[in-house]
């Protein structure tokens, strides 16, 4: 085949010729895909039908049974605390997310637009990355010598004369729990921010000074606005990654809140799979229509 | 031929030594040698999980050194084993698992009868296990007591049978009597109830355990010493008896009276050698492992009895052949003294504990069993010191404290439901 | 002495990266109103210059007058400059219309003012239809436009331009070369231009300054640069001429000046090397003695009257009155 | 040097206590692992001993921590190669629009946002339903890979948006067919990409929890092994495993780190401008 034949912008190839040559693309793109698409349809699209379909069986003590009943989704929606637990899940997202996103934005600033040599830069943010090599779940246990009634935090604010009493709500409630996402999660929103604001063209804030725009106003015109995918697809991992977990609101808060994620835990360790699938089901929904949501406002394609 | 299943990716050559082994135990059986394969054992590898509290490797190392076959041991949690007995039935061959899941499991199928003939030691095994009575004058505990799923009709039943019939579902292994653990430095005054866990004194300072076949026990425990309520049968609620004392602990934990629920044994350790709780349900060797840190803990025998589990060892259903041998093998050994030493020196009790007696020092024995005072220091098989000169054990004598079970840890029928509804009490 | 408010003068100003120095001590003063071209090859601390005087980059010594006031440590806002920079940097989230009206949303002008405004601005640079599209739905001329327009509604005594056509086709090259310089005479302030197209300095400019090694090798009106170029580098860079080393020293001779005679007839004898025909003229290259090379540039006609290729001998041959003695 | 405006100091300020902030437990679980041989898991120190880090690699009570970290290296080893091979052939083929790409690619979206215990939850359950056995290196393997590749891709994505195609088609016009492309120019200009992506792949798989929950099957992967300890161990040889653990992954990022500068000298060397090829 003539090297010309790959031009499809020559006039010969219309028609029929270039028909195929789509084709040819669509089946080319296929089988590069096809490793790809077998390993996304057996371990994620197998399971989600899975799920879907076990949510209407039926669970005894210790096993499951075919059927098509509703009844799960009706206890679900029935129970009251199914509401509290969604509410707490949405309230966890949206304060880390909030905290994430001003932590993440400032250190990526700074690490922007403060750090003038790219070996700084990159020394810096490795520097930022070190502690997430560590298991998550001993970094997470590893806060409870440090945030409880006789921890390192209260111990300190003691001696310091700042308080007379332990603080008791640093450790097993709603704060701790924040605090665990927030230090497990902020590297999420650092990494595609900083990845943004890197590839903001440098004299695009020079013009702004010359328009006579001040730190802040470069900051809110110029800045936030070009960061905005970088800080949509922080927002993806750090909204999923909350939504979805079920371990660290589990350790921080002593098992006394819950989220949808720990109902489902809790529901597969007693072996109540339909309950489970259901469950599941509906936050899989909810974090789909929550993506959904932010995908309105960035073309992830795009800017990556 | 089941009897080589090559699931462990035997070699080629001990294949081959099977099948002529395989041949000559054929050969061999009838007059009843079974030295024969006794070399051929050396090969086999069984695989048992269950929790952290009885999968010691140390078990694994004399398994080898004694019977010389692989013992390959999986500590999970208390939830994860339940899964895995009932949903995993090819991923073990021995279940060390807890009474009341063997309620939950032994009708999937997954298990196989034993046959108690093949068992050495059967006669001497605890009466708790056999007919349910520790002494013949004791009264049966509420809840699912040992016996009452430890037997099954005959090799291939699916029921329980309240009689020993020669057909055993778990060969016991392990138990004890769990009460509340306090922090007598921290409290200052004695406790001798199960109502002073929802006492407001210690508000903020306490803690039960988010285990919900366990948990409702307790609950059930200071519910009737608080005087509310004396239900029929705490190990078999009805729905508006679980409503009642779910009720109960969900106006305690609105009220702030708990710091935490814990789910694994570090947990219920950390919370109470930290002093973050001063009173909760705790399990012993947990006791044990505050004490080790040098931090004040009893485990306080209260006024309204105890909180009893066992635990035992099932057969997968899928061994048989060789690997069936060894593991009747293993179990025979299990029970014959060495195994029940090391547990009882953690302070669980042995179920055969006369054998268990040759693998103590009398000191040990009458520390641990008959409640004596400890003449020298008494350590644990890891060398921990747990008790000095003087000491006696927090409830006294082996028959002062399996004599005064209130209740079994227990699966009840109405379990879906409150499974539910302690899922809404964690996330109320 | 009087001192116009677009009266921009550099003193001494010097800018140093570490041990390197980018722009040394330079002195000058532009006329105002003018249309400068600071000049030179890449590196010669044109860009450093215009920066410093736009106040995107500190000066590390000496000072920037603008209208008699010393403007070398106030914000680029504040100094009466404004800047148009190479690739635009024209905001991509804004629409054109609020791309021309940034400056005054800074200084916080409402909306209906500031839209007023640029849109009068864009009618400047004739693009009223395309207010509201985003920069990247803009061709590159349009784009150029906009930045224009951006920089201009800050009504500067000084526009600093980043060699600001380098990114458009020849063609469009051309043609905006033609608009810069009405616009500047229509406003009349001064335009400063740094670019390192000789063609496009001499087209463009009322003076040009040229620099070269952090230093400025001479300012001048383009025809005096261009004709009477005083160092070796000037001549070459600007282009058309030859350097020729003679017993007195450089001189430097358009290549328009050279005349191409018989072999016996020149100054000097010379071997063709290339001969490019270039439309209204031809260049003929020729080695001369010493290993120099020296252009004559023919009319057409004259050439192809009397046609010479590589290889033959000629004659080349001056007026010595045209040669121009280089200082350095 | 420019001044620095005054925000640099108090954005200084804030990053050191971000900084500090995300080190306090690391440094905590350094420190303690470090304890004397009676204490506990909190503070006081009792002491200052390696006794913990001896004991890690004595037989612990229960469990199998080299094991699992074996297990765990090998899965992470199979994941990393798996999605480096994966996301550089998606990669190539997401750069043209063909009819079904944008449904994978929601799917690979959607891989990526799955809470996870759905993908623990549904291939367990497939497993069990299908009566196959569940194993790190099956059902573990595949759950893992749903979210390694999705992060592989969306980084290929990244690399190939600034992938100048002119390379190639100088490459084509050279005669060179299509694998002799990706192969001899493609390849060598992304592999400073792909080094990240199996830094990712294996990390990712190396730390992950939720996904191989149920899906490990008998023999636990180390995180799996380290939930496990936290619910029998009380002493601070999980701290110990802790910091080990980390010293592990800084290794390994030492590793990748010192792959990457080898192989930027040798180009250096070979005196190509290979890799720049990514504008």
């Amino acid at each position: 085949m003539p090297p010309e034949g790959a031009r499809p912008s020559l006039p010969l190839l219309t028609g029929s010729p270039m028909n195929k040559l789509r084709e040819n693309n669509a089946l080319k793109g296929w089988m590069m895909l096809s490793p790809l698409a077998l390993v996304l349809l057996a371990f994620l699209v197998t399971p989600i039908i899975m799920i879907t379909v076990v949510s209407f069986w039926r669970a005894t003590e210790f096993s499951i049974i075919p059927a098509f009943v509703w009844e799960n989704y009706d206890f679900l929606f029935g129970s009251p605390v199914t509401y509290t637990v969604f509410f707490n899940t949405f309230k966890y997202a949206l304060i880390t997310w909030a905290a994430t996103f001003v932590i993440g934005f400032t250190v990526a600033y700074y690490l922007a637009f403060h750090i003038r040599t790219q070996t700084w830069q990159i020394a810096l943010f490795l520097l930022c990355t070190i502690p997430f090599w560590t298991s998550n779940i001993i970094r997470m246990i590893s806060w409870i010598p440090f945030l409880g009634r006789n921890g390192i935090a209260n111990s300190a604010l003691i001696s310091w004369g700042v308080i007379d009493e332990p603080v008791e709500w640093l450790l097993f409630s709603d704060f701790a729990v924040i605090l665990a996402f927030v230090h497990l999660y902020t590297l999420f929103m650092v990494v595609p921010i900083f990845n943004t604001m890197m590839r903001i063209d440098r004299s695009l804030i020079e013009a702004a000074r010359d328009a006579g725009a001040n730190g802040i106003q470069i900051l809110w015109n110029v800045i936030l606005p070009l960061t905005k995918p970088g800080i949509m697809i922080g927002t993806i991992f750090v909204v999923t990654l909350v939504m979805g977990d079920f371990i660290t609101v589990r350790f921080m808060s002593g098992s006394q809140s819950a989220n949808v994620g720990r109902l489902i835990s809790n529901d597969i360790a007693l072996l109540q799979y339909p309950s489970a699938s259901a469950t599941a089901i509906v936050l899989l929904l909810t974090v789909l229509i929550v993506i959904g949501i932010l995908l309105r406002f960035v073309d992830i394609r795009k800017e990556l | 031929m089941t009897m080589f299943t090559n699931r462990n990716g035997l070699s080629r050559r001990t294949l081959l030594k099977g099948a002529a082994s395989t041949a000559l135990v054929a050969s061999a059986s009838t007059l009843g040698a079974p030295m024969v394969w006794a070399q051929n054992i050396k090969d086999v590898t069984i695989r048992q999980f269950g929790t952290g509290v009885s999968n010691l490797n140390e078990v694994a190392t004399k398994v080898k050194e004694d019977l010389g076959f692989t013992l390959e041991m999986t500590a999970l949690d208390t939830d994860s084993v339940t899964q895995r007995a009932a949903t995993q039935p090819n991923s073990f061959d021995i279940a060390d698992i807890e009474y009341f899941i063997c309620k939950k499991v032994w009708a999937a199928g997954n298990l196989q009868a034993m046959d108690t003939t093949k068992l050495t030691n059967y006669d001497k095994i605890v009466g708790i296990f056999r007919d349910g009575k520790l002494t013949p004058e004791s009264t049966i505990a509420q809840g699912t007591a040992p016996h009452t799923v430890g037997f099954t009709s005959g090799q291939n039943g699916t029921d329980f049978v309240n009689e020993e019939s020669g057909w055993m579902t778990l060969i016991p292994t392990i138990y004890n009597a769990d009460t509340l653990g306090i922090r007598p430095d921290l409290i200052g005054r004695p406790i001798s109830k199960w109502s002073e866990l929802l006492n407001p004194e210690f508000k903020g300072k306490a803690s039960i355990l988010d285990i919900s076949s366990i948990g409702i026990m307790d609950m059930a425990m200071v519910v009737e010493s608080m005087g509310e309520y004396t239900y029929p049968d705490k190990g078999n609620m009805t729905r508006e008896e679980i409503d009642m004392t779910l009720g109960i602990f969900t106006e305690a934990k609105k009220n702030g009276q708990f710091r935490a629920f814990w789910k694994s044994f570090d947990e219920s350790v950390n919370l109470m050698a930290s002093g973050e709780v001063v009173i909760q349900s705790m399990w012993s060797p947990a006791i044990t492992a505050v004490k080790s840190q040098g931090v004040p803990c009893v485990y306080q025998p209260l006024e309204e009895g105890y909180r009893s589990w066992g635990g035992g060892l099932g057969i997968s259903a899928a061994l048989s052949g060789l690997e069936l041998e060894a593991a009747y093998e293993y179990i025979n050994w299990y029970l014959s003294g060495w195994v029940g030493g090391f547990l009882m020196r953690q302070g669980y009790y042995s179920a055969v504990p006369e054998t268990s007696k040759a693998f103590m020092s009398a000191d040990e024995w009458g520390y641990w069993f008959e409640g004596k005072e400890a003449e020298g220091d008494i350590t644990s098989p890891f060398g921990d010191k747990l008790a000095g000169t003087g000491d006696t054990r927090d409830g006294g004598s082996f028959e002062d404290r399996m004599g005064a079970v209130a209740c079994w840890n227990s699966v009840m029928d109405e379990n879906q439901y409150m499974v539910r509804k302690w899922n809404e009490f964690i996330a109320a | 002495m009087t001192t116009s408010k677009n009266d921009l003068e550099l003193v001494g100003v010097t800018k140093r990266y570490g041990a390197t120095v980018a722009v040394d001590a330079i002195a000058h003063k532009f006329k105002p109103g003018s249309y400068a071209c600071l000049l030179g090859p890449s590196g010669c601390g044109k860009s450093s210059t215009l920066r410093m005087i736009a106040g995107h980059e500190s000066v590390t010594d000496g000072a920037i007058l603008l209208g008699g006031r010393d403007i070398s440590h106030l914000a680029p806002a504040q100094r009466g400059t404004a800047m148009m920079f190479q690739n635009y940097a024209l905001f991509p989230h804004l629409s054109v219309i609020d791309n021309v009206g940034f400056s005054l949303k800074m200084q916080g002008v409402d909306t209906a003012k500031r839209r007023a405004k640029a849109g009068e601005m864009l009618e400047l640079v004739d693009l009223t239809a395309l207010g509201d599209r985003l920069p990247d739905q803009l061709s590159g001329g349009q784009q150029q436009r906009v930045a224009l327009a951006r920089a201009l509604i800050t009504r500067p005594d000084v526009l600093l331009l980043d060699e600001p056509l380098s990114a458009l086709d020849p063609f469009l090259r051309i043609r905006m070369r033609a608009e810069l310089k009405k616009l500047q005479k229509e406003l009349g302030i001064s335009f400063i231009h740094v670019t390192h197209g000789q063609d496009e300095a001499l087209a463009l400019a009322d003076e040009i300054v040229v620099m070269n090694n952090a230093v400025i090798e001479q300012a001048g009106p383009a025809q005096e640069v261009f004709n009477a170029p005083k160092t070796q580098f000037v001549a070459r860079f600007m282009g058309g001429h030859n350097v020729i080393a003679l017993s007195g020293g450089h001189y430097a001779i358009r290549a328009d000046a050279v005349d191409v005679t018989p072999s016996t007839q020149g100054v000097v004898e010379g071997h063709v090397t290339a001969v490019e025909y270039q439309g209204t003229h031809v260049s003929v290259l020729s080695r001369i003695a010493g290993d120099q090379e020296i252009t004559a540039l023919i009319p057409d006609g004259a050439f192809f009257a009397n046609p010479h290729s590589p290889g033959d001998t000629i004659g080349l041959s001056w007026d010595t009155s045209k040669l121009h003695q280089l200082t350095a | 040097m420019e001044p620095r405006p005054r925000s640099f100091y108090v954005l200084t300020g804030f990053f050191i206590l971000f900084l500090l902030f995300l080190y306090g437990p690391t440094i905590t679980i350094g420190i303690l692992s470090f304890q004397g041989e009676n204490g506990g898991l909190t503070f006081p120190m009792r002491g200052v001993s390696l006794y913990w880090f001896k004991d890690l690699f004595e037989q612990q009570a229960v469990g199998d921590i080299w094991g699992s970290f074996r297990r765990s290296f090998v899965l992470g080893l199979m994941v990393m190669v798996t999605t480096v091979v994966v996301s550089v052939m998606g990669g190539l083929a997401f750069r043209k629009r063909f009819p079904g790409s944008g449904i994978l690619f929601y799917l690979i979206i959607t891989s990526l946002v799955i809470p996870s215990i759905l993908i623990s939850l549904g291939v367990g359950l497939m497993f069990s339903q299908t009566g196959l056995t569940v194993h790190w290196s099956t059902s573990g393997f595949g759950a893992q890979l749903t979210w390694t590749l999705p992060f592989g891709l969306l980084i290929m994505f990244a690399v190939f948006n600034r992938f100048d195609k002119s390379y190639e088609e100088a490459a084509r016009d050279l005669g060179a067919s299509p694998w002799q492309t990706i192969r001899h120019v493609v390849l060598p200009i992304i592999a400073p990409s792909l080094i990240g992506v199996a830094l990712f792949g294996f990390t990712l798989s190396y730390d992950e929890f939720a996904r191989t929950l149920l899906t490990a099957g008998s023999y636990n992967t180390l995180p799996l092994e380290i939930y496990g300890m936290t619910t029998n161990v009380t002493s601070p040889v999980l701290y110990a495993l802790g910091t080990l653990t980390t010293v592990f992954s800084l290794v390994i990022i030492g590793v990748f780190l010192a792959l990457a500068l080898v192989s930027n000298r040798r180009r250096a060397k070979a005196g190509t401008d290979a890799g720049k090829g990514l504008v």
